[in-house]
């Protein structure tokens, strides 16, 4: 019955992006000295934790077919008021931790009832969202960067060893998530319905599936975990950052495509969104490694995000 | 008189200025398999839609066991025990048999693994599956392969399986038969045999008519949104359902009426 | 080098990371360190964020440049605060740090400040304004910058304190921001005359949106009776100063902070001295129309000492 | 058969947007003088050209069910060909302009072609592609600024009279494209095919509709429109700006989707689309006479454009 | 012997590891009507999908009156004279029938605005639906409806009703009736009758044996990705066709050759 395992991973729709992110890996190491190296690997995760943290949120609402424009935008004002609330507000570092997550996920709250209760298409209400979060962040922040933290705001930050290299625990924290997420969506009955909803919402729907519930609780779910992505924000930089999160909607969405999953919902792997995040992260480093001028990178970024999909697209053609 | 099980009384349903259900009464008593027929359009998806949670009449009421009930969504049909087999929209797509098979209702690996971290059982849910499937005989390779890579047959078959496998109260089929085979429909018809025999009664919508007779305990002539008779089939030929079902005849009282004569000398009747 | 820009160990590397790739403040800033960093037999690695503002990619930036080997960093923070962290990393691991540009909050975050005072450069113009209205009641329109940008409000709050007059003051008709961009300048200033026709000064935060100002003001036939004044002495502006569509900008000079930033750094990598404190590169007020008691230098000077 | 005229205007997927439209004018007609003006409507639009000409390619491409993040990049490499050619190149400006609308039509037939021969999600092709448009816009523009352009390329810029108002000769030409377009979707063969295509891809290939073909010829025929968004963008500030255009593909969406186009392809009108870019234009203008701080102009259109795709859905709910 | 129209020979169709077309013949022959029949997965789609251009098979060819042709697209069987009705997607959702049953083949205006602006002529588009419709005989309320409001039998009449509109040379049909009401089957199998008089063959696959057998001039039998048997309805009872179908009997040269006594047994022969 089962496949050989072989067999299962090359079918499985996450072998394309993994091909990629090794062929990348092997041809930044082939020319650069720095790039094969523990730390170097490290720092790639820490680039890539906070997008990519946003990224599992993002693969959450991408696989009920909808998209969240508004990402970055909550987490920037999640940020702000985790900070604002502890040094400002004077409130104990973990209450403002809580208030910073409780507004995203209120936030994801809203976008999910706007979604289901009124039948808004998801990129409509996450772009109004956007300017709202935005808007609120500079308003409420009165545009100052927020500094000395308390050190349990930037815990994630420090560091432990592993061998030679030094780990950040917000890197670890971000990939406990990825597993917990893969975990929920392929072992799980909600991550069925995640996946039977993203299909086809009417057949959800007719076997029974509360759909509206779980629309909105995948939205809150992933306001959640874009407060998660505050906290590994802050804890990376040590400030509250009004500015942050400008383009991370964007970079998101490219990891969870470039991850495999389809952005017409109900395909896709949140593990696959992890690889996609990666890609990018490790296209930034090894092409800053090599000393290519940042215009450049854009462009040569531009031609590797379509042509990392179409091998992957192409040699699914071929095992069909 | 025994009670029926699942009752409607004057349900109806409009689409902007589609009537597509205007008043229709339904009636399934316990253990028998009742047929709705009608025209296409006569309201059969819409009624029983109503009847499974799956629409919300404008008005009209449904009673369970003679108790009235508001059924909100499938779900709550679901609970009641009523399963349906929906015309268009059964299987998620994307998703394999298995799955397609015990969504809505997983089951969770034993013990801690299951209880507190809520883990499937993926194993047990694909051999029970292809226990369920293997009834129907209907021929699978892979019981892991999506449900799009299959025949419109065998994505039927996959619905009505479920279906049959979960009802504990009432099976509800929207034209199960229509794009099967003639050996998988005969199947499908044993299988609704075999529901009636452990005491569940089955509504069958189909547009086959030696199927129906064949089936039916009692037939539900549907037309123009609504219930126009309700008959045995050995008391009237196949040609007098037709013409009842197409307006031709009408019923009153359990006898047939002619109505239209030009119409029924048309069908061969008079 | 070697291969693709390679990693020969042996050129000592700077890296330069500007606020974004596009700017031509910060290409012709990237030109400077690049001449400088050839002549001085380094190797340049480039870094900017995606917006004004993009602190992470900035981070980003400085890990990798670190994890490259650089001597030094120069860099012109978008985040002046958000940016220490980071910066003080990159110090404790021994890489030299200089801010370009704008200084960081502290201003001893980094080793050494080699900037153009963006606060006097608007204070310059505002004062400029000032004498170059005469007496005369302004209605002020000032076409900024972006939500919280430190450059955008340097220079915001400097032309109102060289003007003379406080935040929320009654002469400031309109304020609007334009991301210092042409077209965006030239919808702002449209309706910022929609809303009152009679402004007479327009403050712009650079010359792109000064001429968008202009654009709109031509289309209202306003052009010659508005004074335009702005910030930043690009060859297109002073261009502009001298055909008379902005009456005055304040010039900063981006090659000069780059090239002299290259030059600390390779002086650093020989064994040299780290460099301190803030070294002003200075700031020129260019006009082509004097204005009583205020000290500037003409369009042709502007055009000798123009970048982009 | 036929619907009476009143009913049919109801039953029409633009009246929702419509009737947003005008209530926006009617508010801010009523708080500001100067609102309510001809200079100020010639204004509007001409504020609204750009973005509503590119609108007119997105509205196509979505259509399609595809999406084009691109469209501000390409139209900005336009805007700097031509510019460039003119003025650096020494080439006649009719030629000049030829060349940018070329380079425009031809990057919508390399994303058409990415599109259909690899099956790439049309998302991932032009993200790609964003990045390489703008990259290629500051290589070739040097990032300088280019001006004194030959009159040719700021024509439409120019105005005429119509009563009291000043009406530029752009902002005829994108009413009239946006009239060219109506007719093109509404009343051809080909533009039924465009919705059958949108609609169900494999529907239109079974009914012999040569989708591949139709498909390029959509994105190809959306890239020549951004050249003429090009062209109107030159004679509208005056030069080559290689910083031009980039929020106006998130811009250019917002205008299709609150002409009430749907983001999954097949339903939608373009003449919603020029609704949807008034919208916005309106919100910014009026806003902005209404003396309200940016950030707080933020805030607001983040509301409205979640409030103005509500109050077309709840409506349409109750006509139902 | 007369020539068949429409020829195929060792068509090859794999998916993976399927093989759904496994050197698949066929045959039809002028003015005929040709059942196609065989159990859900046989492969009679992709036989037909293979015979219209929607699909491209792995080797084998295809012979138009005698002579070999290469249907790229389905335009290509199109252009040919050959028109489908397809078995799931047959038509665009949201656009109205009208557009359904020209799309692809529009008509524009007469004269300058037809030639010059390509304007389309909705006006005649939509009566001309109007008149198809009607001989089908499905009760519509208006012809600017989106399809998707339709029921599902409405539906399918759209689509059949395009598809003898159209067709010059052969009509294909893959289960044309399988949503439809008795009285709009019936008026399908008339329509397919009226086409055969006025001399266009007919492919017809259907799980419905009494409707087979009513119209069909000869059966193509399809199994396990082959044509098991060609036969003519007269020469085999109902039970031993759908015998050869389920393997239960082979044919050879015409006559049944029980192969599977068991099989045959249960289904009543022997
Ligand atoms: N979602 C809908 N929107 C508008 N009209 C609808 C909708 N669903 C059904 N209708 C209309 O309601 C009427 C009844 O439809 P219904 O599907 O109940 O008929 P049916 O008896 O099941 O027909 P069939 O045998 O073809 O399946 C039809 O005229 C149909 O067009
Ligand atoms: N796109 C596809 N991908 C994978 N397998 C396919 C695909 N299309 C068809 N198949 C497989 O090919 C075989 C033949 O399918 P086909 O649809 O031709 O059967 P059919 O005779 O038309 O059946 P039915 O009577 O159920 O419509 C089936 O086993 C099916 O699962
Ligand atoms: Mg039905
Ligand atoms: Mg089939």
């Amino acid at each position: 019955m089962e496949a050989s395992l072989p067999r299962r991973l090359i079918s499985t729709p996450v072998a394309g992006p993994l091909a990629a992110l090794l062929l990348a890996c092997l041809y930044f190491g082939l020319n650069t000295e720095q790039f094969f190296t523990g730390t170097n690997f490290s720092l790639i995760i820490q680039q890539v934790m906070v997008v990519g943290t946003l990224a599992i949120g993002q693969t959450l609402i991408i696989l009920t077919a909808g998209i969240d424009l508004a990402n970055g935008a909550i987490m920037a004002f999640g940020g702000i008021v985790m900070t604002k609330l502890a040094v400002d507000g004077g409130l104990p570092a973990l209450l403002a931790v809580a208030a910073g997550l409780a507004v995203c996920a209120g936030f994801g709250l809203v976008n999910g009832l706007l979604v289901t209760r009124i039948s808004l298409p998801p990129f409509i209400v996450t772009l109004g969202m956007l300017n709202v979060a935005f808007a609120l962040t500079h308003i409420y922040s009165g545009e100052q960067t927020i500094t000395d933290l308390p050190p349990l705001l930037t815990f994630l930050g420090q560091t432990f060893q592993v061998g030679q290299t030094n780990v950040t625990y917000g890197s670890l924290l971000t990939i406990l998530l990825f597993l917990l997420f893969a975990y929920l969506l392929g072992s799980t009955a909600w991550g069925r319905h995640v996946y039977a909803l993203g299909n086809n919402p009417e057949v959800a729907r007719l076997t029974g599936i509360r759909t509206r519930r779980l629309t909105v609780g995948v939205y809150t779910l992933a306001g959640f975990v874009y407060g998660i992505a505050a906290l590994l924000l802050v804890s990376r930089t040590g400030v509250g950052d009004p500015q942050a999160g400008q383009t991370d909607n964007l970079d998101s969405i490219t990891a969870v495509v470039l991850g495999g999953t389809s952005l017409f919902g109900g395909r896709g792997m949140v593990l696959g969104t992890l690889i996609g995040a990666l890609i990018v992260g490790v296209f930034r480093n090894g092409l800053q490694l090599m000393g290519v001028p940042s215009i450049y990178q854009t462009l040569i970024t531009g031609i590797l995000v379509i042509l990392a999909v179409a091998v992957d697209q192409l040699s699914r053609r071929r095992t069909r | 008189m025994t009670e029926p099980v699942l009752q409607a009384r004057g349900l109806v349903k409009k689409y902007g200025h589609v009537t597509a259900l205007d008043g229709a009464d339904f009636d399934l008593m316990p253990g028998e398999v009742l047929a709705v027929i009608g025209d296409n359009g006569a309201g059969k998806t819409s009624l029983i839609k109503a009847l499974t949670g799956a629409l919300q009449p404008d008005s009209g009421e449904i009673l369970l066991d003679g108790r009235p009930v508001r059924l909100r969504d499938p779900l709550d049909a679901r609970r009641h025990g009523i399963e349906t087999v929906y015309q268009d929209l059964a299987v998620a797509a994307s998703l394999d048999i298995a799955t397609n098979m015990f969504l809505g209702r997983e089951l969770r690996k034993p013990g801690i693994l299951g209880r507190v971290f809520r883990m499937l059982d993926k194993k047990r849910m694909r051999e029970e599956s292809a226990k369920h499937m293997a009834e129907l005989k209907i021929g699978l390779r892979s019981l892991t392969q999506p449900v799009e890579s299959l025949s419109g047959g065998q994505r039927q078959g996959v619905a009505v399986a479920r279906a049959v496998a979960w009802a504990t109260n009432v099976v509800v089929m929207d034209e199960p038969t229509a794009a099967l085979g003639v050996k998988e429909s005969g199947q499908v018809l044993d299988l609704i045999r075999q529901v009636r025999d452990r005491g569940t009664p089955v509504v069958l919508i189909s547009h086959n008519m030696p199927h129906v007779f064949e089936i039916a305990d009692r037939v539900h002539i549907q037309r123009l949104g609504r219930r126009v008779a309700e008959i045995v089939p050995g008391d009237h030929s196949m040609a007098e359902v037709v013409a009842i079902m197409t307006g031709a005849i009408q019923v009153s009282d359990g006898k047939s009426v002619v109505k239209d004569k030009d119409a029924a000398e048309a069908i061969g009747l008079s | 080098g070697g291969s693709g820009g390679g990693s020969d160990s042996a050129t000592p590397k700077v890296g330069l990371i500007t606020k974004t790739e596009t700017n031509p403040f910060f290409v012709k800033m990237k030109e400077g360190a690049q001449k400088a960093a050839q002549a001085g037999g380094m190797e340049l690695m480039s870094a900017a964020g995606k917006f004004d503002g993009d602190n992470a990619a900035q981070i980003t930036a400085i890990e990798n440049m670190v994890a490259a080997g650089v001597k030094g960093i120069l860099i012109t923070p978008s985040d002046t605060k958000a940016i220490v962290p980071a910066i003080k990393k990159a110090r404790d691991a021994g890489v030299l740090v200089i801010a370009l540009d704008t200084p960081t909050e502290p201003q001893e975050a980094t080793d050494a400040l080699f900037a153009t005072d963006n606060l006097k450069a608007g204070e310059l113009i505002g004062r400029y304004a000032k004498a170059a209205m005469a007496g005369e009641p302004a209605r002020i329109a000032t076409l900024d910058l972006a939500p919280g940008i430190t450059v955008g409000k340097l220079r915001h709050d400097g032309f109102l304190k060289g003007f003379g007059i406080r935040e929320g003051d009654p002469s400031v008709v309109c304020s609007q921001d334009t991301r210092g961009d042409q077209a965006k300048g030239q919808t702002a200033m449209e309706n910022c005359l929609q809303k009152a026709p009679d402004i007479n000064l327009v403050y712009t935060i650079n010359e792109p949106a000064a001429l968008g100002a202009y654009t709109a003001l031509k289309a209202k036939g306003r052009e010659k009776e508005v004074l335009i004044v702005s910030v930043d002495g690009g060859c297109t502006g002073v261009r502009a100063v001298q055909s008379g569509q902005i009456a005055a900008t304040s010039q900063q000079y981006p090659l000069k902070m780059a090239e002299d930033g290259v030059k600390a750094v390779a002086a650093y990598a020989k064994g040299g001295q780290k460099p301190t404190g803030y070294t002003d590169t200075g700031v020129t007020l260019i006009t082509d129309k004097a204005a009583d008691g205020i000290e500037a230098e003409d369009a042709a000077f502007g055009l000798a000492n123009c970048w982009g």
